[in-house]
């Protein structure tokens, strides 16, 4: 699809805004429709059109198969992370209402790391899970 | 030493000496003595208790519980006692034959052969001396696992179909009989400890159920060799000699038999069976298997066939004479126990010295040989008179025991069976020794041969001797038994 | 400070090891993280149990959401008792997974390995520890997809086969399962288990419960491969790499067994499982079956993978037969029997992969005589079937006596017979082991084998010893299944 | 008790046994991951149905609304519909090995060619 002109332009002109989307998505999830598991498909989704439009090897430049691998575990330890926090900081494990002065600041920034956990992993997960479908050598008979 | 360290010790000294025995592995003559040494030592231990048991004392030792409630114990009375003595005694004479046997014959692996045999008499150890049901299942079912590398010890295709035989009738009937008694024993009671005048004396059993209890027991010792559960026996005579004589006398069938008279006596108790129609059943079974495996002996060609059915046959006298269940007839089959197992012990050295010197195993092969081995051949008489019940060999009066036992019961059919299987006994081994002494060689053997080495010798006149010796200095097995007997 | 937090770090430190070992990429690093982990949670499992012997009932609210709205991690007897069994394992298993994995997985796929077998660590242990039916149901996939994971990297092509067929079967187990909490919670609007315990009376005898429980029964019965439904279960444990199949044999089924005792007895009760449909039919019936047709299925295997997998259905069996059996001894054996078979399997299955990593191939016909040439794990591996028969001073007489007593206790001597006859099979098969091993001719391959590394021998003869030493300290194995009996038959949570 | 009232429980239960049906019935490695999707859809629906109120809203105080719909079945849903997406990748890509391996997706042609392994003796 390398040469379709007209798809590469609008790919690159629509691409930041879907990055952007997925952002909007992430931090509006607190007062509507929103959050991690969204936000992280919308950006991988944005990766994927890209792949597809410039091809596997540019994309795998752009984000290469170990970096979305390491976005799939840092996601996990985020979000396990906040819960050890909520444990240092006296409370039990993923006890928001300690991460804070008060209850509901804490329970702002303990929702706020867990969606960022999340959206890390989902968008990493969903990248490796379309590199290695996509990447693998087609088989010979119904190219 | 204090009793109660001496049944630690007895159980300790054999097992010990199986781990030396492998590390001196590379060393025979070391390996050799550490068997001799540990036997003589373990005779020692096992006499230094009969004096506290003869005296009323019932030493004990209680290590922790195997479950619940149920704990690995030891107690000693008087029957253990008998039965330790003649296992640990037999024990040293057969090391000294298998010396012989073993070197005469070239046999592998025969450090696995001693480290096995020590082992086995660990397990005999305890099975005499336990004091509940649970522990004596875990040292029977021992007892079966550590002699299969020896009934085996072959190695080859006819040892693995005997090993088959011998562990499957063991194992099934142990663990599909044996194993359910002991528990439902232990869920009528509350308890699996060997009590004088047994411990299902009040349970809440229907006289079939007992009767039925019974027969778990009785099938499930398949050591005892009860028909039809004798076919293992037979089926472990691919072993070497020596193991068929720890089979035979030492431990195995011993150790049915001696479980077979405890769970009469100290599980059910022998007053109150008395009263039950429902176990008639035991005496008949046993009489029964007596004049059967007799009749077998004397069809049977090859020698240790005809021994072991003569085993299987002896066996039930000693479950014959529990079953009658009177004191005197306890007496004499506990008497039963060592008898037979001197006599037995005999026999099978001379059948293994036999095939040692001569590789002869079949008795139509024997014309003649008691020229070429007097002293064997002797010993062998002597057994063969022990076992058919001639005075003055061992094997009268044991007899005698269960004949007056027979008339206290006033069970007459019991007292047929006894003489038509005496004479049986006299009809398949008299031939033999006819044959061995006044008939002229048929075929010259393939090589020209005298006695066996001088080992095995030693050890089969030593058997015949005690067999001979046994009734007059009878004394302590006879106050033994008449201890576990009961007023 | 630490102690209070155990019921909620037993789980999180595996589930972090997890992506911590992604992250460091590396085999060996992996399974130094692996390792630390399972040990770290073995310590806290058993701190746990101790914690609950000491002090009762231990309620741990994660985000410090009371229960019944927030899950609740909640540790009494009975799953203090399986978390210490599914840890320990998890802790033998990770110092002999090494030299296993690296001889079994290619280089690239050994972190991943590990990081699945943190994974499968965290969610048994967080099937065993929570208290919520749903969280249960996370945690249930979470050491699920971590299962298919692991059997996928198996070195045959036909573990991909056994993967995706455990993983239809599997996902339609879990499916089931969600389904039967679904009913629950609108019946009862809450997931919190002692909360529906408590509720569910109200609604007790009702159509949507009684098909909850079915579709739970059927549910959790796929994931313990209980009898019929045990079609997935030998080859994924046949052709998984040999270090998880040990894992997963002594801990997988028996988590979800945990389960299933769970909803029996403490959130329906006894008396309507067992009373509203004919469940005591059900499972004698199944556990028979399971009894005699696995274990016969498992003489005629030609591979020792194999065998020993039919022989878990078949052990399975004597598992539900206890449930069946609904009494003091029948449960205690029960529960006992989770422990003992899985030690046991676990031994065999190590020792089995040590034969692996010398002769490649666990096939009977390459094993011939390797009682000479592998001395030690030819002898681990008659232990291991000693107590699968149920010799006395081995793990699995104890459970035999118990079934046969609750059996008696049940007033039947016929289901009394049927442990001591299925054991009998037992015998059959690890005696055709015993036959192949040292009375038949070394093949090529057995003649050429040395004894196996002792990296890989003394974890997995260490929990051949357990067996033995299980089989005289009842103390710790009884004491602990007669507690949970006790706290499943009383009903209280 | 009108059949409407009940109307989502009898889609459920039609895709629950579509779902299985197709999970049992087909040979095709693909088409059973389709069946097992729908079967797992069947639970989706069996969570969130009566989690919806007639006329409720997104629970989000404001003052404004006082009917709204329970929260929890959209999580647990969430979660459940998580956990279905990674079965199905990772059942995908199963069956992507398995093409490679075995060259066929049919689960008997697949058994067909393990049994001719087996006795030509290259088993594992």
């Amino acid at each position: 699809m390398r040469h379709y002109l007209v798809l590469r332009v609008i790919a690159k002109l629509v691409i930041p805004f879907m990055l952007l989307f997925a952002l909007y998505v992430q931090f509006h999830g607190d007062f509507g429709p929103g959050g991690g598991f969204q936000a992280g498909v919308i950006a991988a989704a944005a990766m994927i059109f890209y792949a597809i439009v410039f091809g596997l090897p540019t994309a795998r430049k752009v984000v290469p198969d170990r970096v979305a691998e390491t976005m799939v575990a840092l996601g996990v330890l985020v979000y396990a992370g906040v819960g050890l926090a909520g444990l240092v900081l006296g409370g039990n494990y993923l006890d928001y209402f300690v991460l804070d002065h008060d209850p509901v600041h804490g329970q702002h920034r303990g929702i706020f790391w867990v969606e960022a956990g999340v959206a890390i992993t989902v968008s990493g997960v969903m990248l490796k899970i379309f590199y290695m479908f996509a990447g693998r050598r087609s088989s010979r008979d119904d190219e | 030493m204090s009793p109660a360290s001496a049944i630690l010790a007895a159980l300790a000294i054999p097992t010990a000496g199986a781990v030396l025995i492998v590390a001196c592995g590379r060393a025979p003559n070391l390996r050799e003595a550490v068997t001799l040494a540990s036997a003589g030592l373990l005779l020692a231990t096992v006499a230094a208790l009969v004096g506290p048991v003869l005296a009323g004392a019932r030493p004990a030792v209680v290590l922790f519980d195997l479950l619940p409630g149920i704990p690995l114990a030891f107690e000693v009375e008087p029957l253990g006692m008998l039965f330790a003595l003649v296992a640990s005694g037999l024990w040293i004479v057969n090391s000294l034959y298998s010396i012989g046997y073993m070197r005469g014959n070239d046999e592998p692996h025969q450090t696995r052969f001693y480290a096995c045999f020590a082992l086995a008499l660990a397990a005999t150890m305890g099975v005499a001396f336990s004091a509940n049901l649970l522990t004596l299942f875990g040292f029977y079912e021992l007892l079966t696992l550590v002699t299969y590398p020896l009934v085996t010890h072959h190695g080859d295709d006819a040892a693995r179909r005997g090993g088959r035989v011998y562990l499957g009738y063991l194992m099934v009937t142990s663990i599909v009989f044996l194993l359910p008694a002991i528990i439902a024993t232990w869920a009528l009671t509350g308890t699996t400890d060997f009590r004088p005048g047994g411990i299902l004396a009040g349970a809440p059993l229907s006289n079939a159920a007992l009767g039925g209890l019974l027969a778990l027991y009785m099938f499930g010792i398949g050591k005892a060799a009860l028909m039809p559960v004798h076919r293992w026996l037979p089926a472990a005579m691919v072993a070497p000699t020596p193991v068929s004589a720890l089979l035979h006398a030492v431990a195995v069938v011993k150790a049915g038999v001696f479980v077979a008279v405890k769970v009469v006596v100290y599980v059910f108790g022998a007053e109150m069976l008395a009263g039950v129609r429902a176990v008639d059943w035991l005496p008949t079974v046993a009489g029964f298997t007596i004049v059967a495996a007799s009749v077998v002996a004397l069809r049977a060609d090859n020698l240790k066939r005809r021994l072991a059915y003569s085993t299987v046959s002896q066996l039930s006298y000693v479950v014959l004479a529990a079953a009658l269940l009177v004191p005197l007839s306890i007496v004499g089959a506990i008497l039963h126990i060592a008898t037979h197992a001197v006599g037995k012990i005999t026999l099978f050295f001379a059948a293994g010295a036999i095939y040692t010197a001569a590789h002869k195993t079949e008795v139509s092969q024997l014309d003649g040989i008691g020229r070429r081995m007097p002293w064997t051949m002797a010993a062998f008489t002597v057994g063969a008179l022990s076992l058919i019940g001639i005075p003055p060999a061992a094997g009268f009066f044991s007899k005698w025991y269960m004949v007056q036992g027979t008339a206290a019961a006033g069970n007459w059919v019991a007292l047929a069976v006894i003489g038509v299987s005496t004479l049986l006994n006299a009809a398949y081994f008299l031939p033999i020794v006819y044959a061995a002494f006044f008939r002229p060689e048929r075929v010259a053997p393939a090589h020209d041969h005298g006695e066996a080495p001088l080992a095995s010798v030693a050890a089969l006149v030593i058997t015949a001797a005690a067999t001979l010796v046994l009734p007059f200095f009878g004394s302590i097995p006879l106050a033994l038994a008449r201890a576990a007997a009961g007023p | 400070m630490i102690g209070q937090h155990l019921p909620a770090l037993v789980v999180v430190v595996p589930l972090v090891a997890a992506p911590l070992i992604v992250l460091a990429r590396r085999g060996a690093a992996g399974w130094a993280i692996a390792t630390a982990a399972s040990l770290a949670s073995f310590a806290m499992a058993v701190a746990l149990l101790l914690q609950v012997r000491a002090a009762g009932v231990i309620s741990y609210a994660i985000g410090s959401w009371p229960p019944p709205w927030g899950i609740e991690y909640r540790v009494d007897a009975v799953n203090a008792f399986v978390l210490v069994l599914v840890t320990a394992l998890a802790a033998v298993v990770a110092p002999y997974a090494r030299r296993s994995i690296a001889a079994e997985v290619p280089a690239d796929q050994q972190y991943l390995c590990y990081a699945m077998l943190c994974l499968v660590l965290a969610g048994l242990a967080g099937i065993a520890i929570t208290g919520d039916a749903f969280n249960l149901f996370v945690f249930l996939e979470i050491s699920s997809l971590a299962t298919y994971v692991l059997i996928a990297l198996g070195r045959d092509r036909r573990a991909l086969l056994a993967s995706y067929q455990y993983l239809i079967m599997g996902t339609i187990g879990a499916t089931f399962y969600v389904i039967g909490v679904g009913l629950l919670y609108l019946m009862t609007g809450t997931l919190n288990l002692a909360d529906l315990a408590a509720r569910i009376g109200e609604v007790q005898g009702s159509r949507p419960v009684l098909a909850a429980l079915a579709f739970i029964t059927v549910g959790l019965c796929l994931k313990i491969a209980l009898f019929p439904l045990h079609y997935w279960l030998p080859n994924a444990y046949a052709y998984a790499p040999s270090a998880f199949t040990a894992f997963l044999a002594g801990t997988a089924t028996k988590v979800s067994i945990y389960a299933l005792l769970r909803f029996y007895f403490s959130v329906f009760g006894e008396a309507a499982t067992f009373g509203a449909l004919p469940m005591r039919e059900i499972f004698l019936v199944l556990s028979i079956a399971a009894m005699f047709l696995a274990s016969l299925a498992a003489v005629f295997q030609d591979n020792l993978k194999h065998m020993l997998a039919y022989s878990s259905v078949g052990q399975i069996g004597y598992i539900t037969l206890g449930i069946s059996l609904d009494n003091q001894a029948g449960l205690t054996g029960s529960v006992v029997h989770l422990f003992n078979h899985g030690i046991t399997k676990a031994a065999l299955f190590l020792l089995a992969g040590a034969l692996v990593f010398r002769l490649h191939s666990v096939r009977f016909a390459d094993l011939a005589g390797v009682g000479r040439s592998m001395p030690l794990t030819a002898a681990g591996i008659v232990v291991g079937g000693l107590s699968l028969v149920g010799v006395p001073g081995m793990a699995g007489f104890v459970t035999k006596w118990y079934l046969v007593r609750g059996a008696l206790d049940a007033g039947s001597w016929a289901i009394a017979f049927t442990p001591v006859v299925s054991s009998l099979i037992a015998l059959w098969y690890v005696w055709r082991f015993v036959e192949t091993a040292y009375f038949r001719a070394p093949s090529a391959a057995a003649a050429a084998a040395k004894e196996a590394p002792a990296i890989l021998l003394v974890p997995a003869l260490g929990l051949a010893f357990a067996c033995i030493y299980f089989g005289f300290d009842t103390s710790f194995t009884v004491g602990a299944a007669d507690a949970a009996a006790r706290t499943l038959l009383g009903g209280a949570r | 008790m009108s059949f409407w009232s009940h109307f989502s429980y009898a889609v459920t239960i039609a895709l629950l046994i579509a779902g299985l049906y197709v999970v049992i019935a087909r040979g095709n490695l693909i088409k059973k991951l389709i069946g097992l999707s729908i079967f797992q859809t069947s639970v989706y629906l069996l969570y969130i149905a009566p989690g919806k109120l007639i006329g409720g809203t997104a629970p989000i105080v404001d003052g404004k609304h006082a009917v709204y719909s329970n929260p929890l079945p959209h999580v647990l849903i969430l979660t459940a519909i998580v956990v279905g997406i990674a079965t199905l990748a990772l059942g995908l890509a199963l069956v992507v090995r398995i093409r490679e391996a075995y060259e066929t997706i049919e689960e008997d042609e697949i058994l067909d060619a393990d049994r001719a392994a087996d006795r030509d003796g290259h088993g594992a």
